[in-house]
C-alpha cells in the first residue's frame, strides 16, 4: 500500500470505502458490520453528511468512539455511546420496525436479483466451504430501506447465474414465495465490486452495470459476471476517490492500517 | 456532528403533532403518567380521539369530561386505589352525555398490542383468554394454530397510535430518553407509534446521557420532539423528583361524581391556565415542597475507557 | 428477610447442573462471553450437548474439539473479524474427526427462539425468511396464517436450554444479577431455561444492587447459581472491568487450523489449570494488565427516599 | 374498629387478612394488588416464611418499602427493590413463563369453577355497573400456579349460579372451550369470604366449603351462595387471627390504618 493518495487501485479498500461513503449521501442511518463500512460510514460523516448515524446488531445506537472499532461489539463503541438496546429490542423495535434506511452487507454470492449467499459454498449437506450463515443479514435484508453490498471480487464465482444457497433473499425471491409476503425494504440497491457498480433501480427488478472504474471497460465487467448482466443507459466511469478521502481514511480514520488493505 | 435539535414547547409539540381524529396513546403506569401534555390536549380542544391508555385514571376522566375522546382503548378503568373514574362510568352505564366507545383487553392484551405495534408485526401471541368473554366482547381477539402441533392460542392486533406521549426524567436535546423507576410498556408504546412526544424533567447534556448508554430507554431515533416540563407527571409522581400527590387523587372521587365539578375543575386547573409552569404557581409551594423526596442516588457503574496505545493492530 | 444464598464455586455449579445429553446455551454477544464456565465444562468431560449460542465463536471451537457437543444450534459461525473456526468446518465440510449436526437460524430467528422460550409460548413470529432458503434447510421454522388478513409470517419454535450459562459484572448473594454495556439477548436466554448459573466479576452487598433496580437484569427467581469468577469472560471483554484480548483471538487462527495445536492448547490453558484464577496467572499479570481500562462511570441517577410523614392516610 | 386484638370480626380486614397470610405457608412468588394482599403477604413473612416474596405487575420484584405503599406503582416500592422490570417483561418472562406460585385477585363475582367477572354488572351494552375490568387478572389466573380470591360480600349476588362476564376463567371454562387449551395454572385454589374459606382441590372441580368463619354454620353459607355448594368432608371451623397477628396487623404493618378497616 505504498500508493500515493492520488492514485489508489479500484481494488483497494480506500477505494471501495469512498465508494461506499458516497452512496450515503442524504441516509440517515446506518445498520452495518465493521471493517469497510465502517470506514465508509467514518467518511461520509467527515465528508457529506455529519449526522449519518451507524446502529449496530450488538444493540448500540449512536456511537461516538474514542478509538477504531474492532468490531461490532468493541467496548470502545458502547463507552459514551447514545444508547446500547438489549438484541430483541434492536432487532425489533428498531430494525424490523422500518428505522434503519441502509444495511451495509458482505456476501460470498450474489445474483442478478441481488440475493445473497453467505451459507455454503456446494453441497448444503457437505458444504466445500462452511461460510458464516445468516447473521442479521436475513433480518436486514427485508427490513432496511435498501442494502449496499460491497465485494472483494468481481469473477463468475461470486456473481453467479445461481446461488449455491440463497441465505438473504431479494425481494424477487420473496414476491416469488407469496407475492403479498414482499418485505417493506428495497432489498439490494447497489452493489460495489473490484470492478464496477452495479445497481437495482426496480423494487422487483435486476442488477444493472452503473459505474465502471478507471481502466475497465464494460465489457470486461460483463465477462466477469456470471450471467448476462444488463448495463445502465447512462453508464459512466467510478470517479476516484479524492486525495482528501483518502488522506482521511489513512491519516485520521483508520491510522492504524486495521482494516485498510 | 450536531444532532438535529427536538427541543421544543408543549404548545407547539401538540398543535403541530396531535389532531382531530387521531388514535394518541398516553402511557405511563401509575408513574410517569404525561399529565401536562393531557391538559395541553385539553387546553387545544381536540377532539375525536382515539384515546389508547392501559389504565385511563383520572388523566382519561378529565380528557373525556374535556370532549375530547369518541373511543377508549384499555384494560383497567379505575383510578388504582382512588376508586372508580365516573365520568367514564357515566358514559359506558347510561350513555351520559354521550357514549364512549370502548375496546377493550386485558393489561398483556394491551402490552402485547404495543409489542406487535413497536415490532412491526402482524399480530402477537398470548397464553390468556381460553375460556374468557373478552374475545367474545373484542373481536379483535383471535386465534391461531400453532403449526407445532401444540393447542391453538390467541393473538391480538399491532396497536400503532398516530402519536404516543410520554413522560421521562431527562433526555438531551437531539432526544436521548432516560427514565428510571417503573418503566412499563413505554419503549414499545414509543416504538409503535408514528410519532413520539417525550415530556422531560430537565433537558440535560448529551454527556450526561452518554455516561449510562444503558439507561436509555428510547434512542433518539424514535423521539420526533422534547420538551422540557417539570412537574408535568403531577399528580402521579416521577421516581427521583417528586411524589405522588394521594391526596389529589382522593380529592379527584368527588369531582369526578358530579359533572359540574369536573367541568369547573376543567376550567380553573386546565383552561385558565396557560401552562404546566402557572399550574405548579397555583398548585403552590407548599403542597408541591410536601411532594418532595429526599435523595437516595443509584450508585455509579463504570463503562471504562480504552487506554491509548493499549490495543491496536498488534 | 434473608434470602436464599445462592453462591457456589464453578466446578459444583457445573457439576450439579450440567449433565451429559442436556441443551446447554452459553451467551454472550461478544461481550460477556462466559468462557472460564465453558472450560470447566471441558475439563469436566461432558458429552453429547446440545451447545446453543448465536455466534459460536472460539469457545464453541473450543468446546466442540474437547468432543463435549454433538449438535449446535446457532445463527453465525465465525469468530467475528478473526476469520473462521476451523474445528467447526472440519466437521461440517469433512466430518473430521467426526459430524456435528448443526441447526441453523438468523440472529434474529435465534433472539425469537430465546423469546419464546422465555415467555412460555409455542412460537415467535418474525418477518425474516420469505424468499429465503433457510426454512428449506431447517424444517423447525414455518408460517402461520395471520387471522387479521395479512400475508403468512414466518415463526420459530421456543428454545428452551436445560442450562443457560451467562457471564456479567456484579450479582449479590441471593442471585439478582446486573450487567451493562451489550446485554444482548442475555435475559431471554436465561429466561427461556430451566437452570441459569451466572458466572459474575464480583459479588456484591445486596444494596449495591438495590440501589439501582433498573441495572438487574435477572431478578433472584430467575438465577439458580452465582459464581464469583473475575476474569471468567477473557478473551471476550467486561465492560468497565477489562478489555477484549484482541491478540488472543489472532492468536487463535493458526491453532484452529492445527488439530493437534488445538489438542495441545486446551491440555496447556484447560486440562493443566485448574480453575480461572490459574488460568489468569498462567496468563501472567502483564498481558492482564495489558487489558486494563481506565474508568469512565456512569452518572448516578435518584431514586429517591419519601421523606417520612410526608405522605400517608391524610 | 375498637375491637380488642382477640375479638375481630370475621368480616373485618384483619380477620380476611390473617386467614390469607396462612393460605401462603410453603409459597414462594406472589402476585398480587396492593391492599389487602399486601398486608397478607407482609403478615405471612412475620409470621410464616421470611421468603416470601412479592411481585407486582407495575414490573417490582423484591420490594423492601419503607413505608407502607398505596398502590402497586407507588415509588417506596422502587426505592430499594431488587429489580424493576419493563411491564413486558414482567408479564411474559415472569408470570406467563410459570414463575408465580400464587395470584391474588378479587372479584365482584366468581362462579362455582372459581371463573370471576370483574368488567360487567348487567348487560355488557349497557351495563348497571361498569367495572374496572380485566387488568392482570386474566393473565394471573391461567398463568399463576394458583390463585386466591378475596371477597368482600357473601351473598348470591357476589356468588351467583351464573357470571354477568367472564373476565378471568377458571381451567374448567378454558377445558370446556378447547381441552388443549387447559392453562398450567390450577385456577381458584381458594376463596375467602367474610362468611367462610372455600376450596377448590380439583383443577376441573367445583368450589366447597372448607372452613366456615365463627358463629356460623354451614347451611348460613350454602344459603348465602348461588348455586348448591358442596361442603367438604372436613369442613372445620376457620381459625381466628391470634392476638399477635391482630397486633403485628395493627401495630407493625398498618399503622396508619390505611387497608384495615
Amino acid at each position: 500500500m505504498s500508493t500515493s493518495l492520488s492514485d489508489v487501485a479500484p481494488s483497494s479498500t480506500e477505494f471501495l470505502a469512498a465508494v461506499a461513503a458516497r452512496q450515503l449521501a442524504g441516509k440517515r442511518r446506518v445498520f452495518a458490520g465493521v471493517g469497510l463500512p465502517t470506514l465508509a460510514v467514518d467518511l461520509a460523516r467527515r465528508t457529506l453528511d455529519p449526522d449519518v448515524e451507524l446502529v449496530y446488531e450488538s444493540g448500540i445506537c449512536g456511537a461516538q468512539p474514542e478509538g477504531l472499532a474492532e468490531g461490532i461489539a468493541d467496548s470502545v463503541l458502547v463507552s459514551g455511546a447514545a444508547a446500547v438496546l438489549s438484541m430483541p429490542a434492536l432487532f425489533s423495535y428498531v430494525l424490523q420496525r422500518g428505522h434503519v434506511d441502509v444495511g451495509f452487507l458482505g456476501a460470498a454470492q450474489i445474483d442478478r436479483w441481488g440475493s445473497l449467499n453467505t451459507s455454503f459454498i456446494g453441497d448444503w449437506d457437505r458444504p466445500t466451504v462452511r461460510l458464516p450463515g445468516a447473521g442479521g443479514a436475513a433480518e436486514i435484508m427485508p427490513n432496511a430501506g435498501e442494502c449496499i453490498v460491497v465485494l472483494r471480487r468481481h469473477d463468475p464465482g461470486a456473481l453467479p447465474a445461481e446461488l449455491d444457497f440463497c441465505t438473504s433473499p431479494s425481494p424477487v425471491r420473496a414476491h416469488e414465495e407469496d407475492p403479498r409476503m414482499v418485505p417493506p425494504g428495497h432489498g439490494v440497491s447497489t452493489v460495489i465490486t473490484p470492478m464496477a457498480v452495479l445497481r437495482r433501480p426496480e423494487k422487483l427488478g435486476e442488477l444493472e452495470i452503473s459505474e465502471v472504474h478507471p481502466g475497465l471497460t464494460v465489457d470486461d465487467v460483463r465477462a466477469a459476471t456470471g450471467w448476462e448482466i444488463a448495463v445502465a443507459e447512462d453508464v459512466r466511469e467510478t470517479a476516484r476517490p479524492t486525495v482528501e478521502e483518502v488522506r482521511l481514511l489513512r491519516e485520521e480514520i483508520d491510522t492504524v492500517r486495521l482494516y485498510l488493505r | 456532528m450536531a444532532a438535529p435539535d427536538k427541543v421544543t414547547d408543549l404548545t407547539s409539540a401538540v398543535a403541530t403533532h396531535v389532531r382531530d381524529g387521531m388514535t394518541v396513546a398516553l402511557e405511563g403506569f401509575g408513574h410517569l403518567i404525561p399529565f401536562a401534555a393531557g391538559h395541553e390536549i385539553i387546553r387545544q380542544g381536540r377532539r375525536e380521539l382515539t384515546f389508547c391508555r392501559m389504565t385511563p385514571d383520572l388523566l382519561a376522566d378529565q380528557m373525556i369530561a374535556a370532549g375530547c375522546v369518541s373511543k377508549l382503548v384499555a384494560s383497567f378503568f379505575a383510578s388504582g386505589s382512588a376508586g372508580s373514574l365516573h365520568e367514564v362510568r357515566r358514559r359506558v352505564e347510561s350513555a351520559d352525555p354521550e357514549p364512549l366507545e370502548v375496546e377493550e383487553y386485558s393489561h398483556y392484551g394491551m402490552v402485547c398490542r404495543y409489542q406487535a405495534g413497536a415490532a412491526g408485526l402482524p399480530f402477537f401471541p398470548l397464553r390468556s383468554y381460553a375460556g374468557s368473554d373478552l374475545p367474545k366482547l373484542n373481536p379483535l381477539i383471535r386465534k391461531v394454530a400453532d403449526p407445532y402441533g401444540g393447542p391453538d392460542i390467541y393473538v391480538v392486533p399491532p396497536l400503532r397510535p398516530d402519536v404516543t406521549i410520554l413522560h421521562a426524567q431527562r433526555a438531551d436535546r437531539s432526544g436521548n430518553v432516560q427514565m428510571w423507576g417503573i418503566v412499563g410498556a413505554q419503549q414499545e408504546a414509543a416504538y409503535a407509534a408514528e410519532t413520539v412526544i417525550v415530556t422531560v424533567e430537565e433537558i440535560v447534556e448529551e454527556d450526561v446521557v452518554r455516561s449510562d448508554p444503558n439507561r436509555t430507554v428510547l434512542p433518539a431515533h424514535a423521539v420526533t420532539a422534547v420538551v422540557e416540563c417539570p412537574g408535568g407527571a403531577h399528580p402521579s409522581y416521577t421516581q427521583g423528583h417528586y411524589d405522588r400527590d394521594n391526596a389529589f387523587y382522593r380529592e379527584w372521587t368527588p369531582i369526578s361524581r358530579d359533572p359540574e365539578a369536573v367541568l369547573g375543575w376543567l376550567d380553573e386547573w386546565v383552561h385558565q391556565v396557560p401552562d404546566r409552569a402557572a399550574y405548579l404557581a397555583k398548585l403552590g409551594a407548599e403542597r408541591w415542597s410536601g411532594l418532595a423526596v429526599a435523595p437516595r442516588p443509584s450508585q455509579p457503574v463504570d463503562f471504562g475507557r480504552r487506554r491509548v496505545a493499549a490495543q491496536g493492530a498488534s
